[in-house]
């Protein structure tokens, strides 16, 4: 009989920014948390992506998606100002704006076209640049590739690793114990209601346990459909005084280059690698050449300055898809003490608010925000889709290679 | 560290000549007694007056048929033989320093004669410069010293 | 362009010191294709600095000097037709065998047959209170000053620790004009060999043992620095502080393994303090987990310039043989001539636990 | 300070002389050596300050390693010096924190 090492209140799985955050907001509620990360804090998702902080990320169109993503963005940048007052660690976290360029005439009227909708939706910071303004703020930018963007001051970025080790060091100072290098096997559920987790050297019990695994969430909970998407980074050296904003290119429609200067000043750039259909839904960290080039190439485009800067480092982080393009948060259907919170492909903008809301929903029972439309069960039943409809990656590399390499810009 | 006990040892090492031939004429002194895996000074004697033999971690063995040329003076990567000829004089010795260091003495300067902790011992006169070409810019430099330091002065300083 | 692959090459070898070059001649002479790698302007690695005679015997070049040793490779490489390509930074070493590479304007991708990853060490650094002061550098910085480059940077110095290196390189400092008034041990004994102890003590070096710098103090630079003596348990003793007046600091305290390549293409590493750290594991091949890649050299645990040769030559052999260039009964005379000659390296007091830590590498390379 | 004569190295063998600034002073340097080489030569050790604590800040590896020893060069910053070959005329900056990069802000 596997014996039982441990007993909690909540068990959080994960210890990126997500789970960190629902460990320091469950531990304030007085609750007794244990979290357990199979490697060390913030080596998955957190570790890896850009530290862009986004209100209204990609181009949703829909009202259920937009006034609804506003709401959550924006009690998020709350929450993290309100950390900003107390927490210990300082995690960088600075409003520099954001822009979303277009890169070609088409686009903008596409992005002219976006920004009236999401501003009649609410969303009522947002506006047009010209080229002229667009270059004003970001002058670094190929002038060849920039036809106009849209831009939000509120946007920003931070720095992951210490946003997760920051909220990861309140949670401990309230009590809770952080486990890592400390693999959840398996979550454990006997008729229906969650019991605990099984580890290595055995079973912690637990009223609640929570998936904050993202790119792995659906390995450890059947039917959340959540999808790691492999997406390339890397980072600079550390570069003087050049634009701060977090830039996003958005390529037709999908998405596609991002890069964003942290506090420190290294510029951290990043791009999905080419599309290689087979190995976008499994978990594959490997970096392989061609496809750094291939970025390389690109971020050379679009930045010309970059071309004789250094990078220092590169690798692969994990984004986690869903079909809808929605992160899923809420208990899981069907199963009692399960909490379901994964699916971000843009985590830092709802790690703060979403370890709040799994904080109230098991201690109230219920949120101070509506979590229907992300609830973790709602593609079950679906038919089984195989590609992340919302992001069609590989029409964004053609388009950028046939307009850098066919002659649309030199 | 290099205090008397250490030369005891030295004395009793097995790269130390006899007393006996140490009191007929130069000689080399070979001051190497831990285990390291070399061997230039064995491969190097004409006369096999040196064996290590297997493993080349012996210590260095010296036999007294040594004529004094200072071949293994000059090869020592540890620069840790010198040639003792206690027969220079009634009252003087003089002893071979392998030297490495610009700029070198001139024939006939008085020097300051160190012992192996880089304390003055006594005065010394420099008879001899070897540079010889194929030495590799390993220099030997003979200086005379008061006999009763042969034991002890194992280097020396130009006087400012 | 398309994943530019600028080069194909039977053996591709990442660092032209010591270890890269020998497997590259070895390679070479039995046919092999080979091309070296180097992001420096000059091949070669620590060899050019070492202007020392070598230990070991006359098949490893005893007394000969470093910078000699790296001419003569050289001049192997060229004539056995080794391809040594300078100024290039390998950035990335794939586990399909691709080799990303830059030189000063293109990134390109290279496809090898076989890699050798010979990237070397680099000096671990010390903390005391002003440790980054300008002026207080690594040893091995100061020897590739004063031996490579002719430049002296300080007159009067304190090098920390007596390892072979804090000891030739304060002996190298002396033949370059300065006086090392002090090295500082904090262990009860000289690390390195006695007979490079006595050199410098001869001249006037004091090495301090149970000694270490408390802190370093200095406006712009490194001016002066406190020496205090040290209790077994590494505490200072209160009063037995000392101020030297010093513009240069040399920290000798060991090195550890480049091995961001080796991390990068999947190898599998040990954890052995004694080698300078994490350690890429190997077999007696010097083959690593990662199929087609071999190491060799201070890459895969600290030793010294004789003992990175012989590793790279049994790389050399051993990759010839998988390439199918010479027969079996040839490669394995050859590559037990090489060991043997590695063993005889990490024999004594000196070689002992070197000798028993590779053991442990290969025995953990095959636990995989 | 330069090492005009070693006793194993012998003579130093310079390459054609050429004139480098450094904070707007002239400095001597030869062809075929790197900065680094030629400020200390020049007797200069602080090379940059950091940007949190403005530290001095000097050579420490000399293989191009740990970037303690980068400075503007031409408008570049953080170029390291002990690894990058000396040109005529070139203009030398020690680094203020992350320095300027005038060149790349086009």
């Amino acid at each position: 009989m596997v014996k039982v090492i441990g007993k909690a209140d909540v068990v959080i799985v994960g210890g990126g920014a997500v789970g960190t955050s629902a460990a320091y907001h469950l531990a304030k509620r007085g609750k007794k948390v244990v979290l357990c990360e199979m490697r060390n804090i913030a080596s998955g998702a957190t570790g890896r992506c850009g530290g862009m902080v986004v209100h209204c990320y990609g181009r949703d169109v829909n009202i259920d998606k937009t006034d609804y993503r506003l709401m959550y963005t924006r009690a998020n940048t709350e929450i993290m100002k309100e950390y900003q007052k107390t927490f210990e660690i300082d995690f960088e976290f600075r409003q520099v704006g954001l822009l979303d360029v277009a890169i070609s005439d088409e686009e903008v009227e596409q992005l002219k076209k976006l920004i009236e909708i999401q501003r009649s939706l609410g969303d009522n910071e947002i506006e047009y640049l010209d080229k002229k303004d667009t270059l004003e703020v970001m002058y670094n930018l190929n002038p060849k590739l920039t036809f106009g963007s849209r831009w939000r001051p509120s946007d920003g970025n931070l720095n992951p690793f210490l946003l997760a080790r920051s909220q990861g060091r309140e949670a401990q100072k309230l009590g809770a114990k952080i486990m890592t290098n400390t693999k959840v096997d398996n979550i454990i559920i006997k008729n229906d209601k969650v019991e605990g987790v099984k580890i290595k050297d055995g079973i912690i019990e637990a009223d609640w346990v929570i998936n904050a695994t993202n790119g792995w969430a659906s390995q450890l909970t059947e039917g959340i459909e959540v999808i790691p998407v492999r997406e390339l980074a890397m980072v600079t050296e550390r570069l003087p005084n050049l634009p701060p904003q977090p830039f996003e290119m958005l390529c037709f429609g999908e998405f596609a280059y991002g890069a964003t200067q942290t506090a420190s000043g290294n510029y951290n750039l990043g791009g999905p690698g080419p599309a290689r259909p087979p190995k976008w839904d499994y978990f594959d960290e490997t970096i392989y050449a061609d496809e750094v080039i291939k970025v390389l190439t690109y971020i050379g485009e679009i930045f010309p300055s970059m071309r004789d800067v250094a990078i220092i480092r590169s690798w692969v982080g994990t984004m986690g898809f869903t079909p809808d393009g929605m992160p899923s948060i809420g208990p899981m259907p069907g199963v009692k003490g399960l909490f379901i919170t994964a699916g971000y492909a843009d985590g830092m903008s709802w790690a703060a608010v979403s370890g709040k809301v799994a904080s109230e929903y098991i201690c109230d029972g219920k949120t101070s925000l509506p979590i229907e439309t992300m609830n973790p069960g709602r593609f079950i039943g679906k038919e089984k889709f195989t590609w992340p409809q919302c992001y069609d990656l590989t029409v964004c590399h053609d388009y950028l290679t046939e307009l850098i390499y066919k002659g649309g810009a030199n | 560290m290099f205090d008397k006990k250490y030369i005891d040892k030295l004395r009793k090492s097995s790269g130390w000549p006899s007393d006996e031939r140490l009191n007929q004429g130069p000689v080399a002194v070979i001051e190497c007694i831990e285990e390291i895996p070399c061997n230039p000074c064995e491969t190097v004697c004409p006369k096999n007056s040196i064996t290590v033999g297997n493993p080349i971690t012996n210590l260095p063995k010296f036999h007294d048929i040594c004529t004094g040329c200072g071949k293994c003076l000059v090869v020592c990567p540890g620069l840790a033989v010198f040639m003792i000829d206690r027969t220079y004089s009634e009252t003087e010795a003089s002893i071979t320093i392998p030297y490495e260091l610009i700029p070198l003495p001139n024939k006939g300067d008085i020097v300051i004669a160190l012992n192996r902790m880089g304390e003055t011992v006594c005065k010394g006169k420099v008879l001899k410069i070897n540079s010889n070409k194929n030495y590799n810019k390993t220099n030997l430099v003979t200086i005379s010293i008061p006999k009763k330091y042969s034991d002890e002065v194992r280097f020396f300083k130009l006087e400012k | 362009m398309e994943g530019g692959v600028k080069l194909k090459t039977e053996l591709a070898v990442i660092g032209a010191g010591p270890a890269g070059l020998c497997a590259a001649i070895e390679a070479a002479k039995n046919g092999v294709d080979v091309t070296v790698f180097d992001e420096n302007k000059k091949p070669g690695g620590q060899l050019f600095k070492q202007i020392h005679r070598f230990f070991g015997s006359e098949e490893h070049l005893a007394g000969t000097r470093g910078f000699e040793i790296g001419n003569m490779l050289l001049d192997d490489a060229k004539k056995y037709g080794v391809k040594v390509m300078l100024d290039n930074v390998v950035w990335g070493l794939f586990p399909d065998l691709k080799i990303g590479i830059s030189d000063e304007e293109k990134v390109s991708i290279v496809e090898a047959q076989k890699v050798v990853v010979a990237t070397g060490a680099i000096e671990n650094s010390l903390s005391f209170p002003g440790w980054t002061l300008p002026n207080i550098m690594g040893a091995g910085a100061a020897q590739t000053m004063i031996n490579v480059n002719m430049v002296l940077p300080g007159k009067r110095v304190i090098t920390v620790g007596s390892g072979n290196v804090g000891l030739i390189v304060s002996y190298q400092l002396m033949q370059a004009g300065a006086e090392v008034v002090a090295i500082v041990e904090a262990l009860d004994h000289v690390g390195g060999y006695m007979v490079h102890a006595a050199k410098v003590a001869r001249m006037g070096t004091k090495i301090l043992l149970n000694h270490t710098i408390t802190k370093a103090l200095g406006d712009k630079f490194v001016e002066k620095v406190e020496v205090g003596k040290i209790d077994k348990d590494f505490n200072v003793v209160k009063g037995s502080e000392q101020l030297y007046d010093v513009d240069l600091v040399c920290i000798a305290v060991g090195l550890r393994p480049l091995s961001e390549l080796c991390w990068m293409s999947g190898m599998k590493f040990d954890y052995l303090p004694e080698m300078g750290g994490f350690i890429p594991v190997h077999d007696n091949n010097m083959k690593s987990n990662v199929p087609g890649i071999y190491i060799a050299g201070d890459v895969t645990g600290i030793e010294e310039a004789s003992t990175a040769m012989e590793e790279g030559k049994v790389a050399g052999i051993a990759i010839s043989q998988a390439l199918g260039k010479i027969d079996n009964k040839k490669g394995l005379i050859l590559l037990n001539e090489a060991r043997e000659r590695l063993g005889t390296l990490r024999l004594g007091p000196f070689g002992d636990f070197r000798h028993a830590a590779k053991e442990k590498i290969i025995r953990k390379y095959y636990s995989y | 300070m330069r090492i005009d004569n070693h006793p194993i190295l012998g003579e130093s063998k310079k390459g054609r002389e050429l004139k480098i600034s450094v904070d707007g002073k002239e400095v001597i340097a030869y062809e075929g050596e790197m900065i680094a080489t030629a400020l200390v030569a020049s007797g200069l050790k602080v090379f940059r300050y950091t940007s949190k604590y403005k530290e001095p800040r000097g050579l420490f590896c000399a293989i191009g390693r740990c970037t303690d020893c980068v400075m503007e060069v031409n408008g570049r910053s953080n170029v390291r010096t002990c690894v990058t070959l000396v040109e005529d005329r070139m203009v030398i900056k020690t680094q203020k924190g992350l320095g300027e990069w005038k060149e790349g802000l086009n």
